[in-house]
């Protein structure tokens, strides 16, 4: 029965698909107050290496480390985020990349610390562990009619679901507030929005910084799920990757973020039957879809045509 | 020709109608993105391996491939995949080391047999008691061919460059740097680069002005024969020794001369007159149209130990086939005797390489 | 008093917008701010809610030195405006852009806006009803879903008042609200505009309009060419003959008067 | 040492310069980062590959052929997915961005899948050729570089500020609605612009063949992320600024090696720009349009 | 000259223009009036080919234009000065100006370039500011200084008046009236309806996207229902 509906490759790319889910948020909060972040990939690398190091080197739990790594990544985000107001459009987007690049390179060259490119290896595994502390509260998986590895990414994709549901709540309970109206205000018109009162300095470092914070804890957890990271995995072409999912998926809702993610994270799956072809379709796609809808997928008239749209506001 | 016939158990479920016993092999290849060359390379070495080996009618094997892209989150996507069927009897690849730490572990968790036939950092087959491989580390490899780079040229001074941004070349720098100290030799200058540079030339400036008597690059051959292309214009004449992945033809594609000097050491000689390869280099060049390289070859003789191990087994059962996989001994492949020691990583002998007149020759 | 200018000064490169202006408004008075083009009335609300800071000189707000205070700072203490080219959340319903103008007044913060406690839900309530009445105030109410980019042009002009009175200043800057409004519609700011002062808000307007500054305006200031040319009644105004020469014009000019 | 590499760094900086006047055009213009330029000058540096190598032209042809295959490109990057999302309701400004990116992915794995993975050499007698000035050797290459970044940014300099197609184009960059009720037909300049924007490119990939002997389908990402950090540091749409800013990345990226930690290089373009934009946050030489009036 | 025959103009879904019939003779001021949101400037847009109308046609000069390009509409002789004072604002005022003569090759643009420099004295001043950093009338000067460079047959204004001070308006006024007495054609919006129908020959009256009144200047300045919508204020000083 449920040992045979779970399917551990299925799970597997569920997983990643939730992780990309956090990436695409990073991108769209400060995105809703007009700030184009590229630094995601960089965050990320920050989240992963700060959780990865502190439960390898001092056996912390791992819940731990993760929480670790998405603070370390929110300070490094109040840190740049604060000199970085003074940027915005594409000078901020491309100084982000810049950030992203620098971290890596830092994360290349710092050897004793990081290994290099070499990576890092042996990092505890999220699903081994609560199988472990499962058994150690006399749980067997054996018990619910599953195998122990159906257990470890069953555990996985139920961890982040759960996060990844609790971040869509905070963001969108968030938009629809005080908070989200001056946060869309800036990114129409910062000059007017301050001129009512709102500390646009204040809002643009609360987003950027939720921004690294949904970045670095997706990194934290990337690196307890794949169990091994190395700089390459937070290059430039992971910043676009994620900022593709936003604006693909639609950078308006919240939904379309959720959206970009996981069709694009699963569209390279599927087609991995014409695997030699598969980034050919994708460079295809992207242009023609952005020129049949260049809002992106989604948005709010789109929306609101699926009913989508609840009582208050709707999920913008 | 060893371990003896012992596939004649017909009650075995995993034997098709014509009595031959079959598996399934997954096999996780980097196949789209930059380095694509060597994922080529090595399914195409698998495929030919299998078609031999079929062809002998002893066992039967399919192959079940999955592109990977160089990537981990993708290589660790395609062995679920293919560990999700649970008629696979064991897994070949990754390509890269960095997709396989990421990899190896889970597939090791699910008892499931895995080879690396091109990864050569090291710890691949320490990770767990299911992980092998058949390609020959860096950490054999390159002090092999600093040994005698050094005993010909008698080298007292030698300059280093290599990738920093790639975890093959660091490695294998790791390993040259180990090498040099342990020698006495003395270090002139340790330059990096990164990956995609196309401008080397402040590196071989400063390179240049330090007077070295070698270089030791570890470079994959992309930026490796751009790196001499670049330093033999600039005038630097001095042999190089390289790693894993500078050995390839390609490199004398790229560089044309100014590859004459690259020294490396390899478990695969394809200009070697040896009847085997000459055979292999043949089939190898009718069936893709190019000549085979070390990845290729390695490959080639990677289905052959599971195609070895699964007789003796004498079953596609992953825990009988994981034990006479581990008990592979002198099997005779086109690279040589294999065996493996006893964390499943590969016993073998390497032959160190030159490129003269754009061509490689043994290097004595 | 409540706003208080001293001496200022700006200038732009080589270009001198202000020189030495100074006047001040009383509370609850309507002051009028009139000159010919260029003559430094935007650049003037520009200094008082300190887009730009001026080169020197200091404005002094119920008795507080405000000159190097953040905008929003400003906004905060009670002065708010509206723009001359319109400047409203363009893609934001009607009602939201009002709301927005009401930020200084609430509080409630990331925590509290998602974890809805019972003192946000109150304000936002607040907040949401204040807005209503002030939509309903400028004659917007049956329009608050509407995106404001989709109103006409003097409805635009209407919700930045709306969206200003919103903040609850004490002191509201209107950069020609009467811009691209014809008489009947004219007609109708003034009565808003009354309407704003009778509940003990003091006004400070640009406008070129002059059958409507003269209505209007308790007191005005007259700039040229960056400086004060004269300040008065709208009856001393009207009669200064530098007035008339330099902005006014004649009789025989066409004036609509 | 020190002449030689600031020979290096020249050389290296006029060839940034030269990829980000591609960059810089495009984006003075419309206001658009063109993120498929690295991978239209990677197309250029193939063609180069192509003629002078299988079909043995002669260099001036390659330069040709790569200029017209380029500008066919550019014109192909504007018809299809520029001008589809030009002048339409709600478009985000971030669609460009995105569709070029998509340009980007398709052009580099096309051209995986037409010339192979890895490196191909670019052999010409042309790049063989030298000067040795005392201890030093110079390249004509390397003469040849320098002169045509000199003579591009000259010439594109005139071009904007003096002609009257020039500041048609600036015009149209300004306001698109405002330069087409002035008379300026739009879509021609439009398509002009990416279309000299695309062969400068495509130029610059030739040289690069020549200089360092090496082109692959990877080459235009890394190229292509230091003409953005130039254009960043020079001041976005800025001509001059190209110029300087590619000539200082090349210098310094030269002389970090030089004198510093190689490991660094790819960083330096990037902290560079950190700290210039957060000196000057339009740019050495953008100029702060005042945004308070619009 | 030119004749609007049931044009009907959409923004997206919202339908702006409901069949605007339209006709303005050569040498002649015609003027444009209207509430706010009427579908004054919709209509001078369509006009000028900023817009394509869905349905109805435009003809100048007994050729059908309809859908043709801002640039080409300009060199048959239409030039729009377009609300809200759209300059180049990264450019200088005298480059604005130049880009005002731009499908113009005769050898008078200098000259006339004075000339209109002459008329807004304050122009020639700025030469060399960047036309964005001007003040909003100053704006407003120069984008009708330089619709006059293009040298139209038809010039169409839409609310040229916006944003000035009272002496300019009436010098504004006074211009109109001067280019259209030395040949040019002028259409002309305006919330100031009284001093646009001084000056005007005929005028129409929109109303929600459609032409509600049309008649002689005089006879809708004596129009019971124009003078109570538009020219309804008792109020003078
Ligand atoms: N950022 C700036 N840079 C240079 N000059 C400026 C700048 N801002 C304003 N000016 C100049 O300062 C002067 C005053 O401009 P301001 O906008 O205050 O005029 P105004 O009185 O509001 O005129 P109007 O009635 O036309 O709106 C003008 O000459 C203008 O050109
Ligand atoms: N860009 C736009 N998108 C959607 N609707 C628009 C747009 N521009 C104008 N409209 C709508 O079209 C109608 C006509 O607008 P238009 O600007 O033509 O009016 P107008 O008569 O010029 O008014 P005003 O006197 O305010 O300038 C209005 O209802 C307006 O809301
Ligand atoms: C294909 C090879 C270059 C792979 C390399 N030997 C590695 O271990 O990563
Ligand atoms: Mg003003
Ligand atoms: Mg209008």
């Amino acid at each position: 029965m449920l040992g045979e509906i779970l399917n551990t490759y299925y799970l597997q790319i569920g997983s990643f698909i939730l992780i990309n889910i956090m990436l695409a948020i990073s991108v769209y909060v400060p995105l809703s107050s007009g700030q184009l972040s590229l630094g995601s990939a960089g965050f990320m690398g920050v989240g992963a290496y700060t959780s990865a190091l502190l439960t390898i080197h001092f056996d912390l739990p791992i819940f731990v480390g993760v929480i670790a790594g998405a603070l370390a990544a929110s300070i490094l985000g109040v840190i740049v985020g604060i000199p970085s107001l003074r940027l915005s459009g594409v000078y901020l987007a491309i100084a982000t990349l810049g950030l992203g690049e620098v971290i890596r390179v830092i994360f290349v060259n710092w050897d004793s610390l990081t290994k290099g490119s070499v990576g890092l290896t042996g990092i505890p595994q999220l699903g081994r562990e609560i199988l472990e502390f499962s058994r150690g509260l006399g749980f067997e998986p054996a018990m619910i009619g599953i195998r122990n590895n159906q257990f470890v990414f069953l555990s996985i994709f139920l961890v982040l679901l759960i996060l990844v549901i609790a971040i869509l709540w905070f963001v969108i309970r968030q938009q629809n507030s005080r908070v989200g109206r001056a946060l869309q205000s800036i990114n129409m018109d910062d000059r007017a929005a301050e001129s009512m009162g709102i500390n646009i300095t204040h809002y643009k470092v609360v987003a950027f910084t939720q921004g690294a914070f949904f970045a670095g804890l997706a990194g934290a957890l990337f690196a307890h799920v794949i169990g091994y990271i190395s700089p390459a995995d937070f290059s430039y072409h992971r910043a676009v990757e994620v900022l593709i999912f936003t604006v693909f998926g639609g950078s308006e809702v919240i939904i379309g973020s959720v959206f970009g993610a996981f069709f694009l994270t699963l569209m390279p799956e599927v087609l991995r039957f014409v695997s030699e072809f598969r980034y050919i379709i994708y460079g295809i796609l992207l242009v023609v879809l952005m020129a049949v809808r260049p809002q992106g997928i989604l948005d709010a008239n789109l929306l609101k045509k699926f009913k989508f749209k609840r009582s208050k506001g709707g999920v913008r | 020709a060893c371990g003896g016939g012992n596939t004649t158990t017909e009650s075995n479920s995993n034997t098709g109608e014509d009595g031959v016993l079959s598996a399934k092999f997954g096999v996780i290849s980097y196949l789209t993105g930059a380095g694509a060359a060597y994922g080529e390379a090595i399914t195409n070495g698998l495929k030919l391996a299998q078609q031999d080996i079929n062809a002998l009618g002893e066992v039967n094997i399919e192959l079940v491939i999955e592109d990977s892209a160089g990537k981990a989150d993708q290589a660790l996507n395609a062995a679920q995949k293919i560990m999700s069927d649970d008629s696979i009897t064991a897994i070949i690849g990754p390509t890269l080391s960095t997709e396989f730490f990421a990899v190896a572990p889970e597939v090791d968790l699910n008892g499931i047999p895995i080879l690396g036939t091109s990864t050569t950092v090291d710890g691949i087959p320490e990770i767990g008691d299911y992980v092998f491989r058949n390609a020959v580390p860096e950490s054999l490899a390159i002090p092999a061919a600093i040994e005698k780079a050094v005993e010909r040229t008698g080298a007292t001074k030698v300059a280093m460059i290599y990738g920093n941004d790639d975890a093959l070349t660091k490695g294998g720098f790791e390993v040259m740097e180990r090498t040099a100290k342990e020698m006495g030799l003395e270090i002139t200058t340790i330059e990096t680069y990164q990956e995609g540079q196309s401008d080397y030339n402040a590196q071989l400036t400063k390179i240049k002005n330090t007077n070295p008597d070698l270089i030791l690059a570890s470079a994959l051959y992309n930026e490796g024969a751009v790196i001499m292309d670049q330093a033999r214009k600039m005038g630097i004449e001095i042999p190089f020794v390289g790693g894993n992945g500078f050995n390839s033809p390609q490199a004398i594609e790229i560089a044309g001369d100014a590859a004459n000097g690259l020294i490396v050491a390899t478990p695969y000689f394809g200009e070697s007159s040896d009847p085997k390869i000459v055979e292999f280099n043949e089939k190898y060049e009718k069936e893709f149209g190019k000549k085979p390289d070390q990845f290729a070859a390695q490959a080639y003789d990677a289905l052959f130990i599971y195609a070895d191990a699964l007789k003796r087994a004498g079953s596609s059962d992953r825990e009988a086939f994981r034990e006479s996989l581990a008990e592979t001994k002198d099997l005779e492949g086109i690279l040589g005797k294999f065996s493996f020691d006893e964390v499943g990583d590969v016993i073998m002998d390497v032959t160190v390489l030159e490129i003269k007149d754009g061509k490689f020759i043994e290097f004595e | 008093m409540v706003l208080e200018l001293k001496k200022i000064t700006k200038n732009f490169g080589g270009i001198s917008a202000l020189k030495d202006v100074s006047f001040s408004i009383n509370k609850g008075e309507i002051f009028g701010l009139i000159g010919p083009n260029g003559a430094g009335k935007t650049t003037m609300f520009n200094m008082i809610t300190n887009i730009y800071e001026p080169t020197s000189g200091e404005i002094i707000f119920n008795g507080e030195n405000i000159t190097a205070l953040k905008p929003y700072k400003i906004t905060e203490k009670g002065i708010c405006r509206t723009y001359q080219n319109i400047r409203l959340f363009s893609q934001m319903s009607t009602l939201h852009n009002v709301m927005v103008g009401g930020h200084s007044q609430s509080q409630s913060g990331v925590f509290s806006s998602v974890f809805r406690t019972k003192a946000q839900r109150k304000e936002e309530q607040l907040l949401k009803e204040k807005a209503e009445e002030l939509l309903d105030l400028v004659g917007l109410l049956e329009h608050k879903d509407t995106i404001a980019e989709n109103l006409a042009y003097g409805q635009q002009r209407r919700l930045e008042i709306a969206r200003a009175l919103a903040s609850n200043p004490s002191l509201l800057l209107l950069d020609e609200p009467a811009a691209g409004m014809n008489e009947n519609e004219t007609d109708s700011l003034y009565d808003l505009i009354k309407t704003v002062q009778s509940r003990g808000i003091t006004v400070l307007i640009i406008e070129h309009d002059m059958p409507l500054v003269m209505k209007l305006c308790d007191r005005i200031a007259v700039l040229n060419f960056g400086e004060k040319l004269a300040e008065g009644t709208p009856d001393e105004i009207q009669n200064n003959e530098a007035v008339i020469e330099a902005y006014l014009g004649k009789e025989e000019d066409e004036v609509d008067a | 040492m020190l002449l030689e590499q600031i020979i290096n760094g020249i050389t290296l900086g006029s060839i940034y310069a030269i990829i980000a006047l591609g960059f810089t055009l495009v984006f003075g213009v419309l206001g658009i980062i063109n993120m498929a330029h690295g991978e239209i000058f990677m197309v250029g540096a193939f063609v180069g590959v192509t003629t002078t190598g299988v079909l043995g032209w002669p260099l001036w042809l390659a330069f040709i052929a790569a200029i017209v295959v380029t500008s066919i490109l550019g014109y192909l990057l504007e018809r299809f997915t520029l001008r589809p999302l030009r002048g339409k309701k709600g478009v985000s400004h971030l669609a460009p961005l995105i569709s070029t990116i998509g340009v980007s992915i398709l052009l580099e794995n096309l051209s995986h899948h037409i010339f192979g993975a890895g490196n191909k050499p670019f052999n010409t007698s042309f790049s063989e050729i030298s000067i040795n000035i005392g201890s030093i050797t110079v390249y004509l290459v390397q003469i040849v570089i320098f002169v045509i970044s000199i003579l591009l940014m000259i010439g594109l300099t005139v071009w904007l500020s003096k002609t009257k197609a020039g500041k048609a184009l600036r015009a149209t960059a300004d306001n698109l609605e405002t330069a087409s009720i002035l008379g300026v037909d739009t879509k021609k300049i439009i398509i002009l612009t990416v279309v000299v924007a695309s062969a400068i490119g495509g130029i610059a990939g030739i040289l690069v063949g020549m200089a360092f002997n090496s082109v692959s389908p990877q080459m235009g990402l890394s190229m292509g992320l230091k003409g953005l950090a130039i254009i960043i540091l020079g001041g976005m749409g800025n001509v001059k600024g190209a110029m300087v800013g590619g000539l200082i990345l090349g210098l310094s990226e030269t002389m970090l090696v030089a004198y510093g930690d190689s490991g660094y290089r790819d960083a330096i373009a990037f902290i560079m720009i950190i700290v210039i934009l957060l000196l000057r946050p339009q740019g050495i030489f953008g100029s702060k349009v005042s945004q308070e009036r619009r | 000259m030119l004749k609007l025959t049931n044009v009907e103009t959409f923004y997206g879904q919202i339908q702006a223009l409901k069949g605007i019939d339209l006709e303005v003779n050569e040498g002649k001021i015609i003027t444009l009036l209207g509430a706010n949101g009427a579908g004054k400037s919709t209509t001078m847009k369509t006009i000028a080919g900023l817009l394509k109308p869905k349905n109805g046609s435009v003809e100048f000069n007994g050729e059908n234009v309809t859908g043709l390009r801002p640039d080409q509409l300009l060199r048959k002789g239409i030039s729009l000065v377009p609300e809200g004072r759209a300059i180049l604002t990264s450019m200088t005022v005298l480059e604005n100006l130049e880009m005002g003569a731009y499908q113009r090759n005769d050898k008078d643009v200098r000259n006339d370039i004075e000339d209109v420099m002459q008329r807004f004295p304050i122009l020639k001043e700025r030469q060399t500011q960047m036309a964005g950093t001007l003040s909003g009338g100053q704006q407003q000067m120069l984008a009708i200084a330089r619709a006059l460079l293009s040298k139209p047959k038809l010039l169409l204004l839409d609310e040229p008046s916006m944003g000035l001070a009272p002496l300019i308006v009436a010098d504004i006024f006074k211009i109109i009236k001067e280019i259209n007495e030395a040949g040019t054609t002028v259409l002309l919006v305006e919330q100031n309806a009284k001093q646009a129908l001084k000056i005007a020959d005929y005028g129409y009256v929109m109303e929600t996207g459609k032409i509600i009144i049309e008649g002689s200047a005089q006879s809708l300045l004596e129009d019971p229902r124009v003078v109570e919508a538009y020219l309804g204020r008792k109020s003078t000083s």
